[in-house]
């Protein structure tokens, strides 16, 4: 027992000593607890008010959700912020006893917003005035931008979910702890990029390669030694989900609980109905280009082939004269390198915070399944539709149970078709 | 040549004087593979029957379809006139048609004296509210305690009585999976390679026990490999091979058909591949 | 804070409401897992179902206490076989996927604005617990026990709290004791052996399914009871995650594992957590805010499900072999 | 095309999977440079454990196994085929879901700059492969699967290749055709073990045979002797043909 505590053990020494150089760099960074001083509220929800180009001055907003309300006037430029303690969905409103008189609300019920603070730090709120001349957006265009979302989205799923069923694949561990590469790497994204302000490109590559180094020493410190201790693939689940929750509240030790701010800035790039950003076409480029890069690998290289027929079957593989444990670390860095490149680029476009990587993990198990367990373009499919089927579905109920749609489809597929739609019948017996 | 079991000549598919077992066209394909076609068989009552064959021949596929643990793709078998078709597994057992396994599976982590508990049927106290009124059971759990000692001794098992299961050799535990099917005064017992395994030293008593059951007033059906055994103790021998049933018979005179010794020796071509040169057998793709 | 402070702190946590919710979902757990091999990780979802049925029945319907309990004893339960009819048949992992996904989908669907009306949406429910807290006998003044000081309703909460407590360790020994429970160890074991011996197996897992959630139901129900507050965010993956961790420290097929565990994992929670926090004080640990202390309980969490799991499979009182996990 | 110069060796062995029972009880085997060896005996004789154990897939309790007079007992397995050993299981022998080319290459994963030379050999031996390298193998029948194994095995240029049970599952003609490629693969001068349960056949093309009974070597000789031999009947359907 002791010889195999010494690689958990290095593992952990390693991990502590990182904290006390890490945390001591970082000590500057404010801790998530709500303090009565709005100024310090992490979250923004501004807008302005205008009718024909002409400022409305003196309007009193209210921003208010459960119990908690805060109120704030337009200034001379029409401009109102208001900062709120917590996230979630704020109802914004007019007073409308306050506009003044020459200036009209373009609709009755349009004192009344909402500003959506669930995925973002930051929402602007539009309130028409003037003649009713608001374009209502038609259902194509709608659909349009929704698609569009559930694409990009869906292209960031899938080179996490690539991951995921690499090492499922290899290993047939279900790694509950896949999340958090995600989180690393849109932290790290947000240590070099923003707070020490390194080039985009240098800044990106740094992280996803400390996430890579991550990904090796899990491997190392943890799954091989509980490989040859022959654990139980239940086991190594319930290993993972408290690895998982362990380097979850480390990040959230290290970076704190507030939402970080890590897109810089990003030009606004109009396409039909389609707002999009420069940052966002570029991430979709390099998504499309890593799920390539993926297929080459497991296709056309040595180790990719190999990859496959330890997946397909490993005791198979080691009679063939493949090191089946030196390919399994191969696979845990490839997993890990795309996991935190997801990471980076979710983080560039919808900013992150310490649970976002936990949040979208199952997300990532539905896509998995979806395309059938341990069939990585099955995956890269899967979250393609995974990730349309949360950014649509907002058309047709809330988008704060988007997520709810995507887990009610992972349940049915797991019952029906447990062998994912795109995967095969496997014999049984 | 006539016998006491089949209606007529002992032939693959014939007619049983009393069969307790009836299939009809049960096939079961994986993939584009047919694991098992077997158009007609009877199993006869009262008798010791042993399914021979070689690896792959599709003999525990077989069982597997018959009890309930695998759904075939086509068929329909009927046990003791009722149809058995699509039924759960839990259901054929309740019937009387006891199964065991291959590899076995004695509850490791349970007592063995638990493990044979187990094997009882119509205990009330299994029933979840039941379970709570100790004296709505507990009578019960007694006359079980003391069958699943009888059998214990009888399979010399008794000393272990305590022990987890986990605890047993491999023979042991096939002793114990065989002790615990008898537990529910099964009408039919199939069993699965029950000397796989097996240490030889165990092997007579194993065989002495199915004989018993004959003595008994039981069915059995088995599958084996040990042709020692299956000449010794079984009244009748049915052969697959390839999913097919190629012969059946008294065992004296199955094993001397050619269809059985060619099914083990190998197929029946004339050609001595030894002297065939290569390139005249064209290798089709 | 000095040492006796400290100490009083774990033993008020040792028995405090919060501890007894966690328990009494740890023993369904053991139900669950322990004796029947199902691996839930959604135990979360009938806890909450538990609390929301309960406080949906007293806020909306205006039930007294006991049609309360016995809606929210219904709504987990219909959980349970709603849940259990299509996956029970699935292979252990895929099932702990499935209950995972199914109490996420469960949390964001009663925590939206959409539900507000029946659930209160993100605020959640509060203030239900009259009918419960009139039922208090003791009268009114402060209870000194030993360290603790407790006030007569807080002292009511408590005795109920364990009163469950102890109702659910014998209603689990008296079932695992019986003919039924044995049942459930063998398909712990090896289905398919049982099923060759005319079980229904499938049955047998529904209805621990079931046992396990409404013992949990009840523990959500204390969770929340003595705050009066249901928030959507008492019932996230780390409630689930607790409970497994308290249930494999304490022993996965033992009555007295999740009891003692819950105790024991709590008070020591409150006894690292206070350290730290004097030694962040006293400036000893210059990296640490104080805040963040209340976070490294659930690295602790973390990191003790794991190290159990690779370690000490069998917990506190588990047998040897008795806890090995399949697969 | 044989020689007398010992390639594999294995002497008394033990060995078994479950603690405290041995399938095989004593069982001793030499393949000379360049024979064809059939191992056969009834099922559950522990042929297959015999082939496993060589390849260092079952626990070897006591005895030994050599080759080339060097002691490889215990090696595992991606060190036995950097010796030249190759092993065919009986079943999942190939990876299903790479192609026929893939299912080679992987053959010759430890060296790939010998891969176009290997290719251009087992392609002349199995034309098939080649005309069909771009098909999934999980898509094949079973006696293609075999070709592919076989091949795949053929890939790292092996001193001795072992084969279990070439011919399962395979209809009589492919098993046939099955069994003419192991002696052409033999002939190409590679030593081959094989184990089998179509006796007839393989004592058919083999050079040299092994009957085992219940883990011991319990008789050997040229296939033709044995092919002949009265006894071989009665180990596989024990002396019950005599009873009447």
């Amino acid at each position: 027992m002791n010889r195999l505590l010494k690689g958990p053990a290095r593992a952990i020494g390693a991990l502590i000593a990182g904290f006390l150089i890490f945390a001591g760099l970082l000590t500057a960074s404010p801790a998530s607890a709500a303090d009565a001083d709005p100024s310090t509220f992490a979250y923004t929800i501004a807008g302005t008010l205008q009718q024909d180009d002409t400022p409305i001055t003196g309007v009193t907003i209210i921003a208010s959700k459960d119990a908690e309300k805060f109120e704030t006037k337009s200034d001379e430029f029409g401009e109102w912020t208001i900062m709120v303690p917590t996230d979630g969905i704020w109802k914004v409103e007019l007073d409308t006893t306050t506009i003044p008189k020459e200036f009209n609300l373009a609709n009755k019920d349009g004192a009344v917003n909402e500003a959506d603070l669930s995925q973002t730090d930051f929402a602007a709120v539009l309130f028409k005035f003037g003649t009713d001349v608001v374009v209502k957006q038609s259902f194509t265009d709608q659909l349009l931008v929704r698609v569009f979302a559930g694409f990009n989205f869906g292209l960031m799923l899938a080179i996490a979910a690539i991951g995921i069923t690499l090492i499922y694949g290899t290993t047939g561990l279900n790694n509950f702890a896949h999340g958090e590469m995600v989180t690393l790497g849109a932290m790290m994204m947000w240590l070099f990029y923003s707070f020490f302000q390194w080039n985009i490109l240098v800044a990106g590559l740094v992280a996803v390669a400390a996430v890579t180094a991550f990904g090796w020493a899990q491997d190392a410190g943890i799954w091989k030694p509980l490989r040859k201790r022959r654990l139980g693939l239940n086991q190594m689940m319930i290993v993972s989900i408290g690895f998982g929750i362990v380097a979850r509240y480390l990040i959230l030790l290290f970076f704190a609980g507030d939402t970080k701010d890590i897109s810089g800035a990003a030009t606004v790039i109009q396409l039909g109905p389609i707002f999009t950003s420069d940052v966002t076409l570029v991430s979709m480029v390099i998504s499309v280009l890593a799920l390539l890069g993926v297929a080459y690998f497991l296709t056309r290289t040595r180790i990719g082939k190999a990859t496959r027929a330890v997946s397909d079957n490993s005791s198979l593989a080691a009679s063939t004269g493949i090191d089946v444990e030196r390919i399994i670390r191969i696979v845990w860095v490839v997993a890990a390198a795309l996991t935190g490149l997801a990471g980076v680029l979710y983080g560039l476009q919808f900013q992150g915070n310490w649970s976002m990587g936990y949040d979208i993990l199952l997300l990532l198990f539905a896509a998995v399944t979806l395309g059938g367990l341990g069939a990585p373009l099955g995956a890269a499919v899967g979250a393609l539709i995974i990730g349309m089927v949360v950014e649509v579905s907002t058309l047709f109920m809330p988008s704060e149970l988007k997520y709810v749609s995507a887990l009610l489809i992972l349940i049915v597929i797991l019952v029906v078709r447990p062998q994912g739609v795109l995967g095969k019948k496997q014999r049984i017996g | 040549m006539a016998n006491d079991i089949s209606v007529g000549k002992a032939e693959p598919g014939c007619k049983k004087i009393d069969p307790i077992l009836v299939a009809d066209n049960v096939t079961r394909q994986f993939g584009g593979l047919t694991a098992v076609d077997v158009k007609h068989v009877e199993i006869p009552r009262g008798k010791i029957t042993a399914l021979i064959g070689p690896n792959g021949a599709g003999k525990t596929t077989f069982f597997n379809l018959l009890t309930g643990f695998d759904k075939p793709n086509t068929g329909t078998w009927t046990y003791e006139g009722k149809d058995l078709a699509g039924m759960p597994s839990y259901k054929v057992a309740r019937l009387g048609m006891i199964r065991t396994f291959q590899l076995t599976k004695a509850l490791s982590l349970l007592t063995v004296i638990d493990n044979m508990r187990l094997g009882a049927q119509g205990q009330a106290g299994e029933g979840f509210f039941k379970a709570f009124i100790r004296p709505l059971w507990s009578a019960n759990e007694k006359r079980i305690t003391a069958k699943a000692d009888e059998l214990l001794t009888r399979f010399k098992l008794d000393a272990k009585r305590e022990d987890y299961a986990a605890a047993l050799s491999g023979g042991q535990r096939k002793l114990l999976e065989m002790a615990r099917a008898l537990m529910s005064d099964p009408k039919l017992v199939m069993l699965d390679e029950p000397m796989a395994g097996v240490n030889p030293a165990l092997t007579q008593s194993l065989l002495e026990h199915i004989k018993d059951l004959k003595n008994n007033g039981t069915t059995v059906l088995f599958v084996e490999h040990d042709m020692h055994m299956v000449r010794n103790i079984s009244d009748w021998v049915i052969v697959m091979a390839e999913g097919k049933i190629v012969a059946e018979g008294p065992p004296s005179q199955v094993m001397k058909d050619q269809a059985v010794i060619d099914a083990y020796l190998g197929a029946h071509a004339d050609t001595d591949l030894g002297t065939v040169a290569i390139n005249k057998i064209k290798v089709g793709k | 804070m000095d040492i006796i402070q400290i100490l009083s702190l774990a033993l008020n946590e040792l028995v405090a409401p919060m501890t007894v919710g966690y328990i009494l979902c740890a023993i369904g757990l053991a139900v669950h897992f322990g004796f029947t091999g199902l691996l839930n990780f959604g135990q979360a979802a009938f806890a909450a179902l538990g609390a929301y049925g309960y406080g949906y029945a007293v806020l909306v319907f205006g039930w007294d206490l006991w049609g309360a309990i016995l809606f929210g004893l219904i709504c987990a339960m219909a959980f349970a076989a709603l849940l259990g009819i299509p996956t029970l048949r699935l292979r252990a992992d895929y099932l702990a996927i499935v209950t995972i996904a199914a109490s996420q989908a469960l949390r964001f669907t009663v925590g939206s604005s959409t539900a507000a009306p029946i659930t209160g949406g993100s605020a959640g429910q509060s203030q239900f617990g009259e009918s419960f807290y009139a039922l208090n006998p003791f009268p009114e003044g402060e209870y000194n026990l030993g360290t603790v000081t407790l006030t007569n309703l807080e002292l009511w909460m408590r005795v109920v709290a364990w009163g469950l407590v102890a109702i659910a360790a014998l209603f689990v020994f008296a079932l695992t004791r019986s003919p039924w429970g044995r049942v459930l160890k063998g398909i712990r074991e090896d289905e398919d052996a049982v099923r060759a011996l005319g079980k229904n197996v499938f049955a047998y897992k529904l209805q621990a399914l079931v046992i396990g959630g409404s013992i949990a139901a009840f523990g959500g129900m204390v969770f929340v009871m003595s705050s009066q507050a249901n928030e959507p965010t008492n019932w996230g993956t780390n409630f689930t995650f607790i409970t497994w961790t308290i249930l494999l420290l304490g022993g996965a097929a033992t009555i007295l594992g999740p009891i003692v565990g819950g105790m024991v994992f709590f008070a020591l929670l409150t006894l690292i957590e206070s350290f730290l926090e004097i030694l962040v004080n006293a400036g000893l640990l210059p990296f640490l805010l104080i805040e963040q202390v209340a976070q490294i309980r659930f690295l602790l969490v973390g990191l003790i499900l794991m190290l159990l799991v690779i370690f000490r499979p069998q917990g506190f009182f588990g047998n040897k072999k008795e806890m090995q996990f399949n697969g | 095309m044989a020689s007398k110069t010992p390639v594999v060796e294995a002497k008394d062995l033990h060995a078994g999977y479950l603690p405290g029972i041995n399938i095989l009880n004593g069982c001793s085997l030499t393949a000379n440079q360049g024979e064809l060896i059939g191992i056969i005996g009834p099922n559950g004789a522990g042929k297959s454990t015999l082939l496993k154990a060589i390849f260092g897939q079952v626990n070897v309790r006591s005895g030994n196994i050599l080759l080339n007079g060097e002691d490889i007992t215990g090696l595992k397995a991606n060190k036995l085929v950097e010796k030249g050993v190759a092993f065919v299981p009986q079943t999942n022998n190939v990876f299903p879901s790479l192609t026929i080319e893939e299912n080679l290459e992987m053959g010759v994963f430890q060296n790939p700059k010998d891969f176009k030379e290997r290719y251009d050999f087992v392609v002349s031996l199995f034309p098939d492969l080649d005309k069909r390298k771009a098909q999934k193998a999980g898509g094949l029948s079973g006696g293609e699967r075999q070709m592919v194994a076989m091949g795949r095995a053929l890939m790292v240029n092996p001193s001795v290749l072992l084969l279990d049970e070439p011919s399962a599952g395979l209809s009589p003609v492919r098993q046939d055709e099955a069994f003419l490629r192991v002696r052409e693969v033999n002939q190409a001068g590679v030593t081959v073990i094989m184990v089998e349960q179509n006796a007839r056949r393989c004592l058919q093309i083999c050079d040299r045979a092994y009957v085992l009974d219940q883990g011991k070597d319990a008789h050997t000789g040229t296939g033709r002797e044995l092919l002949t031999d009265p006894k071989m009947i009665k180990l596989y359907l024990g002396d019950l043909a005599d009873q009447k």
